[in-house]
């Protein structure tokens, strides 16, 4: 993560926290997300349901005094979080982020109503009902394709996936 | 005027109407769009919770296509995938680490990139390459009195900043001024997150947000919001019935992409610009604009 | 030319240069060099009895050259000098090498900080055999003395000199003296009324015979140098002839044009284009608004002004004066501007009506002020909660780093006025530190806490008029976390005060350019030496005083007033000053009269004559730049203590290791 | 300590201001390569050329000039004698083979300790980059004897 010393010289004024339009359900806010890392407590954070509650509005990181990029030090919360499987049961955009890749990793674009279907069956079973109203509408309206789109070279997600494993493999 | 064109994978679906009427406004101008050969999925706000290099090296898979296409800037309309492709330049001219892993990954499947492709905000284009002269010149409908409420999201301008300000975007503004519109300048919620990703994951949060721009809307007495992001467009136009089921209350403000309000002051057919697509009805904006 | 005996002098500096470079070592080999009879460590050099050994190896020895390897040659070199002088030796003929800021303190490696500090020391024994005696010049001094900026700074500075005796002439861009103090209603922490001790201050200062007022006046150029600076001023045009000028205001009251916003009150108020821009002014005289007078602008104007003047002041006639003064010493008193908030777009200042800056509650809690003291909203109502949000500007990457010291208390004085006025009133302080530094301010802090005011630790994150819930409705709201609860707060008020950081004059950079002398990063004045030398600039003569060095309170602003005014004493108090000798010379036999040097010279300096056809220096007007060193061709113009061959010597020694 | 190549570097600051900020680099506690030996003159103006060749002869490997940065010279505008003869002294430097980036003018203000430290790094590395010079025309010049025929020059030059 470029820059990522800069939370050395975070005040802890918390203005991200205040700036932050979900840090109402945060189990901790961003500013509590930077002492835990300074304090090596990150596991407390990555756990918790901050990262997730991330809408990458970038808020914080355009006020903070300290210059620190703090939704990029989230995304690497996420990665820890999926690297490690250390995942909150009740979340379910942890599953969200999975299955918008895999779509992309399969068809080069995402398919939203892919997407959706597949994180209704699996995560959300009310979801389908309180989408009906809606989905019917858009549907109608030509705004819901069903089949995918597919790119021609969507083996090259995949492939260029398969080259950054290696390389990551090779680094540790 | 010529630009590769980037839609974004929305464009193909809920944003259909937002492609559509980018196509019909540019056009309109005498702006040469390509779309960009083959393009994938710039990654979105998703990719970058997997591994940070696997989203610029999808996104630079995009912007390696664009530089053998042709020397034209690359006109991108999403919120989102503007600040993805964005970031990939930046943090690809900031660190050799992730300059050379990309090239890596494109290296991989027969491409390369160097990192210098602008990539330009379709607003910036209109703006700063088309200008306000030009634009206000082939108006033919003025929409004069419409109350306009400008919608930037939350990637429009943060966390870069390159043609607007982070805090209190202006173009929008401007452009809707040119356009002849009563354009709400002090709206509070301009930058305003809508919740995002979030509306199918934490509905319950992404609604309060939703809520809170449309009431700011309705405060002020907008006609109409416009937006340039399909997801934004998308929770506040879409869900607003949720909203008004959450909340009790009665929201009925259309929202349109802005591409959509300005070609019906260039004089574009409502059905060129995907008129038809919306949850919540337009029908009250064509009527209140002059003919 | 008979054998050079160099002694050489090591200081160790305690471990500042001992640490990292091994100075035994680099005696050992220094006692090798050429033309070194002796060489010698010490703890500390500058100690008296480190200056004791160079004197005594003068007188005992017969050193006839010395070298010291210590500090930066800005801090000691003249204490050194002054010991060789003592001891016998000509000063000019001892050098140093810098070998603690350039070497000790700035390099990782110890070895490597040993051969670089032999090669600093080095350059320095191999250009000794080649320095000259110098004899300082001996210069007059004017015993006047020019103060810049008539806030509580200038006016302190000039009150201190005046009374002994010394010619002041204070200089003052406004109308009026009284600076920032006095737009200011109480002052913390013991909440004097700052009227009641500035005014009677402002009124001496103009009542002072010694003291010659320029007000409305700006400095546009400065020459010369220690004890001899020409200045010129240019007294700006009032429009009014104060000689006639009574200060009855009867002018303003007849002035058609009402609506100009007033200074003073931050523009919460209008003056007319006549005015004065306070009751308490010095000197209180009017002045025309050359911007905004129907007649200066060249509309029509029935110029009731004029009729209204008794003495008949009004002179539309009169234009800028530029008048050049001589002085000794310059106190340079320019304060600082409030850091304009209107950047900081989320505050929504300028947006919102009653978000305001902190200069505009000083003259809305000012009894003299736009609402005669009574703390309201824009709509005439009291508040009946305010928050104060703390740092607005400061402590912040994208605008000023640093922290002002004072915004602090001053958060916490308005929080009292506020409550002194409005007990009902709630008062919220969001603050990231709470900085209560100086006597009586860590009391005073307890007594807000006791007072009832809310403090919550952390930096707004917002102020918007958007209420989400019925009681936020219709009010401001600010966002901020509440760091030590852990959650995010919505503050519904009625009033917000931005406690804005002290800035550097817009013009500060400019202004020191006119001046000769240079800025810090952050854009305040640079002072000498941070510690030591905190009210002097590099430019000997001239001084510093108050906000315009940095963010500071009352007291410490009068205290280095103070400072600033002895300094200038200790210069013009003395009939002469002695000035640093490395000025240039022709050799007339040599010069060709090629005139190249003549125009060069950024002192005019130069003159060429006609007579002999060679060009001439000028000792006292030249400063020793070298400029002309450096272009001539046949290289015939040379600096004393900087010859080419001394240059030459110290490259040769630099590079012999 | 490695073997790598360690550049021998002079550097000529005035006095007023880039002499003070690499003081203030010092007193910052910055950390720099020990390369750059200061030199220092009263104002960036009196560096001519001569001054150049000679460290370059004597084996430098590179040369910095550091003045005050533009309008704030303590000479009015000394530097910008500097500015307008840097350009020519490189030419001819360039004409003597030598490679561009040998030589270096920059402005550090007094206040300006991190940029002094900064361009002592740039300046290292780069010259590291280019290799030595090589220039060194006589190998073991006696310092005293070159000392003394200098001095005779000197007591030439002054008028008593």
């Amino acid at each position: 993560m470029p820059s990522g010393e800069k939370i050395k010289i975070c005040q802890q004024c918390g203005t991200c926290t205040g700036s932050c339009p979900t840090s109402y359900l945060m189990d901790y806010g961003p500013r509590e997300v930077i002492a835990a890392f300074r304090a090596g407590m990150i596991d407390k954070v990555v756990k918790s349901n901050t990262i997730w509650l991330c809408t990458s509005c970038y808020s914080c990181t355009v006020r903070c005094p300290a210059n620190i990029k703090i939704t990029d030090l989230m995304y690497e919360l996420k990665r820890l979080a999926i690297k490690y499987d250390l995942l909150p049961k009740d979340s379910k955009n942890p599953a969200m982020t999975k299955y918008f890749i895999d779509n992309v990793s399969k068809y080069g674009r995402n398919h939203e109503v892919g997407l959706m279907a597949k994180f209704m069956l699996t995560k959300d079973w009310g979801m389908p009902f309180r989408f009906a109203g809606l989905g019917l509408k858009l549907f109608t309206a030509g705004r819901l394709p069903l089949a995918p789109k597919q790119i021609r070279g969507k083996e090259e997600i995949a492939k260029m996936s398969a080259y950054l494993d290696a390389q990551e493999a090779k680094a540790q | 005027m010529k630009y590769l064109y980037y839609p974004g994978c929305s464009a193909e679906s809920t944003g259909k109407a937002y492609d559509i009427s980018t196509r019909t406004v540019m056009e309109k101008l005498g702006v040469e769009l390509a779309e960009l050969d083959d393009w994938n999925c710039c990654g979105a706000t998703s990719y970058f919770s997997t591994r940070e290099i696997d989203s610029f090296a999808i996104a630079a898979r995009n912007l390696s296509i664009a530089q053998q296409q042709g020397d034209d800037d690359l006109c991108v309309i999403c919120n989102a995938c503007y600040t993805t492709l964005a970031k990939t330049n930046r943090y690809m001219a900031e660190s050799a680490h992730v300059y050379e892993q990309v090239n890596g990954a494109l290296n991989a499947v027969g491409r390369s990139y160097d990192g210098t492709k602008p990539v330009r905000h379709i607003m910036d284009v209109l703006i700063n390459d088309v200008g306000l002269e030009a634009i206000e010149s082939k108006v033919t409908r003025r929409l004069t009195g419409l109350k306009v409420a400008p919608y930037y999201g939350c990637q429009y301008s943060r966390p870069i900043g390159s043609f607007d300000d982070t805090e209190d975007p202006q173009t929008m503004d401007r452009f809707f001024e040119a356009l002849g519109a009563d354009v709400l300048t002090d709206f509070p919620a301009k930058l305003k997150c809508c919740g995002g990703m979030m509306m199918l994951t934490n509905a319950d949060v992404a609604l309060r947000l939703c809520h809170e721009i449309l009431k700011s809307a309705k405060d002020m007495g907008a006609d109409v919001i416009v937006a340039a992001c399909p997801l934004c467009e998308m929770n506040m136009e879409g869900y607003q019935p949720r909203v008004n089921s959450a909340f009790g209350t009665d929201y009925n403000i259309p929202v349109m992409y802005f591409t959509q309000l300005a070609g019906l002051a260039l004089g574009a057919d409502p059905k060129q610009l995907g008129l038809g697509m919306q949850a919540v009805s337009c029908a009250p904006v064509l009527a209140a604009i002059p003919a | 030319m008979a054998e050079e005996k160099i002694g050489v002098y090591i200081c160790h500096c305690g471990t500042n240069i001992a640490g990292k470079v091994d100075v035994e070592e680099v005696t050992r080999w220094a006692a090798e060099q050429p033309n070194v009879a002796v060489a010698r460590e010490y703890k500390y050099m500058c100690s008296d009895p480190g200056q004791d050994l160079i004197k005594q190896d003068i007188q005992e020895h017969g050193i006839t050259r010395a070298v010291v390897a210590a500090c930066s040659p800005t801090m000691h070199e003249p204490t050194f000098r002054k010991a060789a002088g003592d001891g016998g030796l000509n000063p000019y003929l001892l050098q140093m090498a810098n070998i603690r800021e350039h070497c000790s303190w700035v390099t990782i490696d110890g070895d490597a900080a040993t051969e670089k500090a032999k090669r600093i020391l080095g350059a320095q024994i191999h250009r000794l055999p080649l320095n000259l005696p110098l004899e300082p010049i001996e210069v007059p001094v004017n015993p006047n003395v020019m103060v810049v900026g008539g806030g509580i700074a200038g006016i302190e500075a000039a009150l201190k000199l005046a009374a002994t005796g010394k010619k002041v002439y204070l200089v003052e861009r406004d109308p009026s003296i009284g600076g920032h103090m006095a737009m200011f209603d109480k002052t913390f922490p013991t909440l004097d009324c700052a009227a009641c001790i500035l005014t009677p201050k402002m009124s001496a200062a103009g009542k002072e015979p010694n003291i010659e007022m320029l007000a409305y006046s700006e400095v546009t150029q400065v020459d010369g140098y220690v004890g001899n600076f020409k200045v010129k001023v240019t007294k700006k045009a009032r429009y009014v002839d104060i000689d006639k000028c009574t200060g009855c205001a009867l002018c303003t009251e007849a002035c058609v044009v009402r609506k100009v916003p007033n200074e003073f009150d931050q523009g919460l108020s209008k003056r007319a284009a006549a005015y004065i821009p306070f009751p308490q002014a010095v000197p209180l005289k009017a002045t025309l608004d050359p911007t905004r007078c129907l007649t200066l602008t060249g509309k029509k104007c029935k110029q009731p002004c004029v009729a209204a003047c008794g003495p008949a002041a009004i002179d539309f006639d009169q234009k800028d004066e530029e008048i050049e003064l001589e002085v000794g010493a310059i106190i340079m008193a320019t304060g600082f501007q409030l850091w304009d908030p209107t950047p900081e777009t989320r505050y929504s200042y300028g947006k919102l009506d009653n978000v305001i800056s902190s200069l505009e509650f000083e003259r809305i809690s000012n009894a003299s002020g736009p609402t005669g003291g009574h703390i309201v909203c824009k709509n005439g109502e009291p508040p009946k909660s305010v928050a104060i949000l703390h740092c607005v500007g400061s402590r912040d990457e994208n605008y000023q780093e640093f922290c002002s010291r004072v915004c602090c208390m001053y958060s916490l004085k308005f929080a009292h006025l506020i409550k002194e006025h409005l007990p009902e009133t709630e008062v919220y302080e969001c603050y990231i530190d709470m900085r209560t530094y100086g006597k009586g301010y860590e009391e005073f802090y307890k007594r807000l806490m006791d007072e009832g005011v809310h403090f919550i630790r952390g930096r707004a994150a917002e102020v918007s008029d958007v209420g989400l819930t019925p009681n936020e409705e219709g009010h401001l709201v600010v966002k901020v976390e509440d760091t030590l609860l852990g959650v995010t707060r919505r503050l519904p008020v009625d009033m917000v005060v931005l406690s804005s950081g002290l800035a550097p004059r817009a013009d500060a950079k400019s202004t020191a350019q006119i001046f000769g002398f240079g800025c810090s990063a952050n854009g305040f004045y640079l002072e000498r030496h941070p510690k030591l030398e905190p009210v002097s600039t590099v430019t000997d003569g001239i001084f510093i005083a108050g906000c315009c060095q940095y963010p500071k309170d009352i007291p410490d602003t009068v205290a280095q007033a103070g400072a600033a005014a002895a300094g200038a004493l200790a210069l013009v108090d003395n009939a002469t000053v002695k000035v640093e000798p490395t000025i240039s010379y022709i050799d007339p036999e040599k010069c060709s009269g090629c005139h190249i040097c003549v125009g060069l010279c950024p002192h005019a300096a130069i003159q060429y004559n006609e007579e002999k056809g060679v060009a001439e220096v000028i000792e006292a007007a030249c400063k020793g730049c070298g400029v002309c060193v450096a272009a001539c061709g046949s290289g015939v113009p040379q600096q004393r203590g900087y010859l080419d061959e001394q240059i030459f010597a110290e490259i040769e020694g630099a590079l012999a290791l | 300590m490695s073997d790598q190549f360690e550049p021998r570097l002079i550097g000529f600051l005035c006095r007023w201001c880039s002499y003070n900020g690499a003081d203030l680099a010092g007193t910052s506690r910055m950390k720099y390569p020990p390369n750059l030996v200061p030199i220092k003159t009263n104002c960036s103006g009196r560096v001519d050329p001569t001054h150049i060749f000679k460290a370059f002869a004597e084996g430098a490997d590179g040369v910095l000039i550091a003045g005050c940065h533009p309008g704030d010279c303590h000479y009015i505008n000394g530097n910008y004698r500097t500015a307008g003869r840097f350009p020519l002294m490189k030419k001819m430097l360039e004409q003597l083979g030598l490679e561009p980036g040998r030589v270096r003018l920059e402005w550090v203000s007094a206040a300006e300790g991190d940029k002094f430290a900064r361009v002592v790094t740039e300046f290292t590395e780069e010259i590291r980059a280019l290799g030595p010079l090589g220039w060194r025309t006589q190998t073991d010049v006696d310092p005293a004897q070159a000392g003394s025929a200098a001095s005779d020059r000197v007591e030439e030059a002054v008028p008593a």
